[in-house]
């Protein structure tokens, strides 16, 4: 099994979620984040103080899947967050040992 | 001071009838001045003034996205504050200045009193009691609190994706070609409904069909927030919305029982209704839904609130508390309607429903009013009063005022747009007004 | 308007006397109106009611977790907007219509003024003081947001937990067998309390003790939150809480000062004390966690401003200043220990402290109100003031209403429960009333 | 009552002159009381009350990072309830009480009326107007607000750092050395400023240029926030901040307007001049951030209203309305260069710019007012005024009270570093003052 | 090592938390999520407007713990955090390669 | 590649950045979490009830990296963020299976 973490801007969350709907994807999980990158964040002032963190809001999209329909997801999660422009984000790809369902305590791919 | 006293008949039937001054010429004895009103107005100065910094900035902006909190905030207040300088500069002397010898009178008045010229503490201006009248500062005060909030009111269509110069552009023209024109036709002595005998309290034509309609003409004109409908836009705080929607209760007291311009039975009888007309209004907005099969919501609570307190500005002094109950409720259950059912259908974008809200509860407000003024409903009317004949005369002023404000906000829009473009771009839009317009967050936990 | 002048006779102490207005039947000349009181009255109506929707209602939701904030807030605006109607319909006569002519005229008033029946513009509502009368309608609007104010103190015990439909029920049944008798006995001169002589200037016992004693027994029957004691349920957000006790505060004078019926020097000594004892009990809340090894805290300095005014509620007028001060600083610090020590101890869930700091705070008023009436302390008492017989009679009137208010709250949340079920679904509860009840979230970031 | 009237010649351009009651002891009938006077002062003494615990501390609060607001919150509050004890115990006796017989007259008044020795709800106090008074609760009262709104104005520079004991400390000796003396010499008749004709209606010297100073020097005595300028200090809740912004501009009126003591001409004066000047501040400081290439923000708005009222606030009714609209333009645009140029280059942190909007903008406003009064533009000078005279008497006035003020604050500073410590510990800056100081979050969402 | 990363409703956390100190987990990081699965969350409607995101508030819950002890870790977090119903959430278990402890710079084991 | 979770106090973050920024790492994901461990948190009270959850504000940051640099990142966020007191934190480092820049779809080394 796959661990994918994908990082994307917060307005494409809505497509993404029902693109992966729509391949199968049962579950998922979503963190608001920041994100650092080459995307540089708007000045902010504030009575002459200017901050430019480059901290930028984003959101994290954590999907655990069986091994083959990993490069399904990974593959339309590229496609559907991308806007072309800097800053859509990156997908990272981790192995999942195991995976368990609390509510039923089955596990493997099952658990998903 | 060149006007007749309208309306000076009768004691107390007699100065609810009309809803502005009437300015004392031919008074025996030379008007005094009761420091009791003077306190009274500008305490209700003050009340109506809060529902727009505080007041409707929070509810309109817990209504908005958090990215937008700051824009729409900012906006309301930035709006506010050049409708008083304009105010002060010549909008009171357009409203309530000296007349026009020329037909002209009926629509605005001469620009004499232009930058308050001959306007001193110790000026006064008359109330609708023959011989009763107020410093003439604490009028022109308590006259332009309307102005600006009914500017701001007019933003609740367009947040979240006009620009700042925008607003300001359209607030100075608006202001100017529709707010100061129709202000004068319902509330000063010579202006054309004035005369025509409609009946408007505090505001309902000249504030509330006046902005919700502009409203509706505005976002038509600026078209649909990037994502709507389809995208949720859920408001992002309802606490600040619910907090606005107390301030703003609060405050239409200033509005309502300020419109009395004295303190005294009337001004009494319009704060008794506005508090029964908007407690009716919020918990039958509640039982709309809830016959509508969804939770009673605390949304719904607010809206209702607004509704109640919109229909029952121009009744406030010319109802009985039942009567104000009754059209609080009818009010609140059209507007819910018109919010949940009918904005829907046609798919425009009021963001924050100025029109479902202000300009349908105006109109509610505005026609049910010539039913509740009948005696035989309570209403302080004299006892030979007619609803049929009222009725027209109200009607008259609510399609006038449509078609006027139609008009005026088209021009005042489409001159924004070819000064500042209108619309914010595409990536500010998402990214929020508030860093692209501002270069704020309106949050940092 | 058949009511003996009870204290008449001389001019300020006297008219400190009493907490609620002697009708002027004997007053040889037509009694007149002041607009100066009229100005001051039609203000402290909207102070108090400021006090509800924005004020409570953020003082109690940010006490509240966030997944109930709006939960929180609709129960209060709705509870009081119930209020504002029952009032109009048939409260302002059980309280102050026209007396019975047996016996029960200690208890109720008639019902003939039901309706506002025979209430117009012109009537007139007298004060303390023979000849000075105000608009009655303005008394009926004062008195209104008393007693919703009253009804949405109790659900602080309930919060949290209570359905919303069983919040309308408790309402319209508490304020019908609970509210309108206590404030009749109290204010009203045909009323029990009232011919006794016990001294409330502003409500100490209608509203406080009241409200508390029925928030405890309300809680009792309800049951506790699931996860009381043992989750942590920290206030979702201590800064709305500390505006909602701004705002008390500020509505407060509205309440106290407003209590005098006139803008005079009992109303200015009001305010006074007022401001006084309230700066004292914020202070001396925080000394006592001090002393008791804690840190100072905002919660305590906010607990101990509504301690302080409850505790000078029925006192306002009736006391010197550095008595005041002197009250607010001993209720304080009870009110101080039956939160943090009793409650733990006896181990009842009032959500939100409404019995903690109502509840006994309003007692020590009450007790208190009595000693620093005494010219020796500073007090407005005559010379030949007794303390002892004061006391007993406070004594009388506050075992009495807890007596009165525990019955009849028993029996409300019965109905209510009968009807309603009472309480929301366990999972409703986890998950917030927010959404369970109402289908929306306070916050959407 | 021993002090002559002062000014009592002419009618309405004469009770413009002076800012504080001339005591009527000459007067030949016995001065009355109108309630409307009453009605308002009551009020107006409630709005200032209004910026306090719900106005500042939403200001100031939601500018500090959110780790720290309830601190904020709290010491504003404490620090009020501190400062009205004092008041009632001494303050105003010193500041307001009989006059000393020797030349201590200047500077404060006797002990004569501690503990408010021999006041009752009878009691008067003079107006402007001879023969017109308040009840001298009502006085006491008003003038109690503004010593505690003074010494919470000063605490925005140390805040996010400085103990809550030390807070106290502070307040109580600022107090009583600066803020009574400085109150008595501007307003008492027989204050060294007031003999002089030092123009300041409402409290721009006294109250601003007071705690912007006093801010100044106590932040640099206590230094800077850990990683101040280098680590980002966001605004926690902008929000917050534009709440506190309008509730203040609501509260000012009751400053400003409040501060005629009649609900008068000169009130209405006041009020008008207290919206348009406002307004130009707010407007012109986005202008200033456009000119110089910046976005028109948020906090740019909430700053320019707030410089707008304190440079208002000595001219209140001490100018026309087109004076005050030019006073608050150039008030703000110098405010915006003194907080976003002259505050990075000399590099103290004066943490919520307490000095550079209400020190910087009380100095124009205070030196502003002698122009601005002149009858040539349109103030209420009488035809022989002469700005370069009282330029001098103000420019007299603004240097007096900053080197007063100066040395006080850092008497004040140093006895609390002595007694309390002063700072909180790096460990409790870093955590936030809300958990080290009052064991608690402002936030659980 | 193993790093275990566990979604449960948020009502369990301090259950979840006292169980794993129990069981020898000296330490944790909780985060706010929101969960998308087969529970079905809430509709929210504003205005007419209506929004049925499906998106739930849940906790998540990472431990990273020494080889032996995760299934211990595992096991005790699936008992208490079920209630049995839908939407109890999930257990995912990855490898973990290194872990250090900032304070000292300890590594391994040691440093968890 | 590898994936770095770092656990760190929050007024450590700009620090850090900065420091990885001057050894190469162009991006970063930041979360704000709580964390549970040894460091003791503050007893909050509100009204007489205690709640000392030990559930402490930090700042979770997750670097994806090449092989090479990991290291250099491990030393460099142990260094800095080091306070030398209890609670400064942890450094988990797991192995990344791919990764992927949503802008491009470039992936591997060359979408870090
Ligand atoms: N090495 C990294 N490790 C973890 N997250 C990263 C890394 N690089 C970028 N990110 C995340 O991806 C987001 C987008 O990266 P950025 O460099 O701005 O644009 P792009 O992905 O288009 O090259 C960042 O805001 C950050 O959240
Ligand atoms: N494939 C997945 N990857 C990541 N998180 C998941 C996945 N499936 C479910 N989750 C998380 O687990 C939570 C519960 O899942 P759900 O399907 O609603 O119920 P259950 O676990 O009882 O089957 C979701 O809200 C989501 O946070
Ligand atoms: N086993 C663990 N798994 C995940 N996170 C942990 C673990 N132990 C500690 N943490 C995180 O590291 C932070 C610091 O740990 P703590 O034990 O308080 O101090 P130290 O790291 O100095 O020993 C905790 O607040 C928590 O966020």
């Amino acid at each position: 099994m796959k661990f994918i973490i994908a990082i994307i801007k917060p307005f494409k969350l809505d497509e993404v979620r029902e693109a992966l709907g729509a391949i199968g994807v049962a579950g998922m999980t979503v963190t608001e984040v920041k994100g650092f990158g080459r995307q540089k964040g708007q000045t902010e002032i504030y009575r002459g103080a200017e901050y430019s963190t480059n901290m930028l809001p984003k959101v994290k999209i954590e999907v655990a899947a069986p091994d083959d329909l990993a490069p399904k997801i990974v593959e339309t999660i590229q496609q559907v967050a991308s806007t072309e422009a800097i800053g859509d984000g990156k997908i990272f790809v981790l192995d999942l040992a195991s995976a368990v369902r609390i509510r039923t305590g089955e596990s493997g791919d099952t658990a998903l | 001071m060149n006007r007749k006293i309208l309306c000076g008949a009768g004691a107390l039937g007699a100065s609810l009838f009309a809803a502005m001054p009437a300015w004392a010429q031919d008074a025996a004895a030379t008007p005094t001045i009761d420091k009791g009103d003077t306190a009274w107005m500008l305490t209700s100065t003050l009340l109506v003034f809060l529902m727009i910094l505080p007041g409707l900035a929070l509810f309109y902006g817990g209504l908005a996205r958090s990215k937008n909190m700051l824009s729409v905030m900012t906006q309301i207040g930035a709006a506010a504050c050049l409708a008083m300088l304009i105010w002060v500069m010549y909008g009171y002397s357009m409203a309530f200045g000296p007349d026009y010898t020329s037909g002209l009178s009926n629509f605005i008045s001469t620009f004499d009193k232009a930058f308050l010229k001959g306007i001193t503490p110790a000026s006064q201006a008359a109330t609708f009691t023959a011989g009763v009248e107020i410093p003439e500062y604490v009028f022109v005060c308590f006259q332009m609190t309307f102005a600006a909030i009914t500017v701001a009111l007019v933003l609740g269509s367009v947040v979240e994706r006009i620009k700042f110069s925008a607003v300001m552009v359209f607030a100075a023209i608006w202001l100017t070609i529709v707010y100061f024109p129709i202000a004068h036709m319902v509330w000063a002595a010579s202006g054309y409904f004035f005369k025509a005998g409609a009946l408007d309290f505090a505001g309902g034509t000249v504030v509330h069909i006046n902005a919700g309609v502009s409203a509706l003409v505005a976002c038509l004109i600026l078209g649909k927030r990037i994502g709507f409908p389809k995208e949720p836009m859920a408001p992002h705080s309802l606490t600040l919305t619910a907090v606005g929607t107390g301030l703003l209760w609060v405050g239409w007291f200033g509005f309502n029982a300020g419109s009395a311009l004295e303190a005294n039975g009337s001004a009494a009888l319009a704060m008794i209704n506005t508090f029964v007309a908007t407690a009716s209004g919020a918990l039958f907005w509640m039982l709309a839904e809830r016959v509508n099969g969804h939770k009673a919501s605390a949304l719904g609570f607010c809206s209702g609130v607004i509704a109640g307190l919109v229909a029952v500005t121009p009744a406030a002094g010319n109802s009985g508390p039942f009567g104000a109950i009754v059209l609080g409720a009818v009010a609140s259950i059209i507007c819910f309607y018109a919010v949940t059912v009918l904005k829907p259908k046609l798919g425009y974008d009021d963001s924050l429903d100025a029109f479902g809200i202000h300009g349908i509860g105006g109109m509610i407000g505005a026609i049910g009013t010539a039913i509740v003024y009948s005696p035989a409903l309570g209403g302080p009317g004299a006892a030979d009063y007619e609803i049929g004949a009222k009725l027209l005369v109200q009607i008259e002023a609510v399609v006038v005022t449509i078609i006027w404000a139609s008009i005026g906000t088209a021009i005042a829009i489409f001159i924004a747009k070819a000064i500042t473009g209108l619309r914010v771009s595409q990536e500010v839009e998402y990214e929020g007004l508030d860093l692209g317009e501002h270069g704020e967050r309106a949050y940092n936990y």
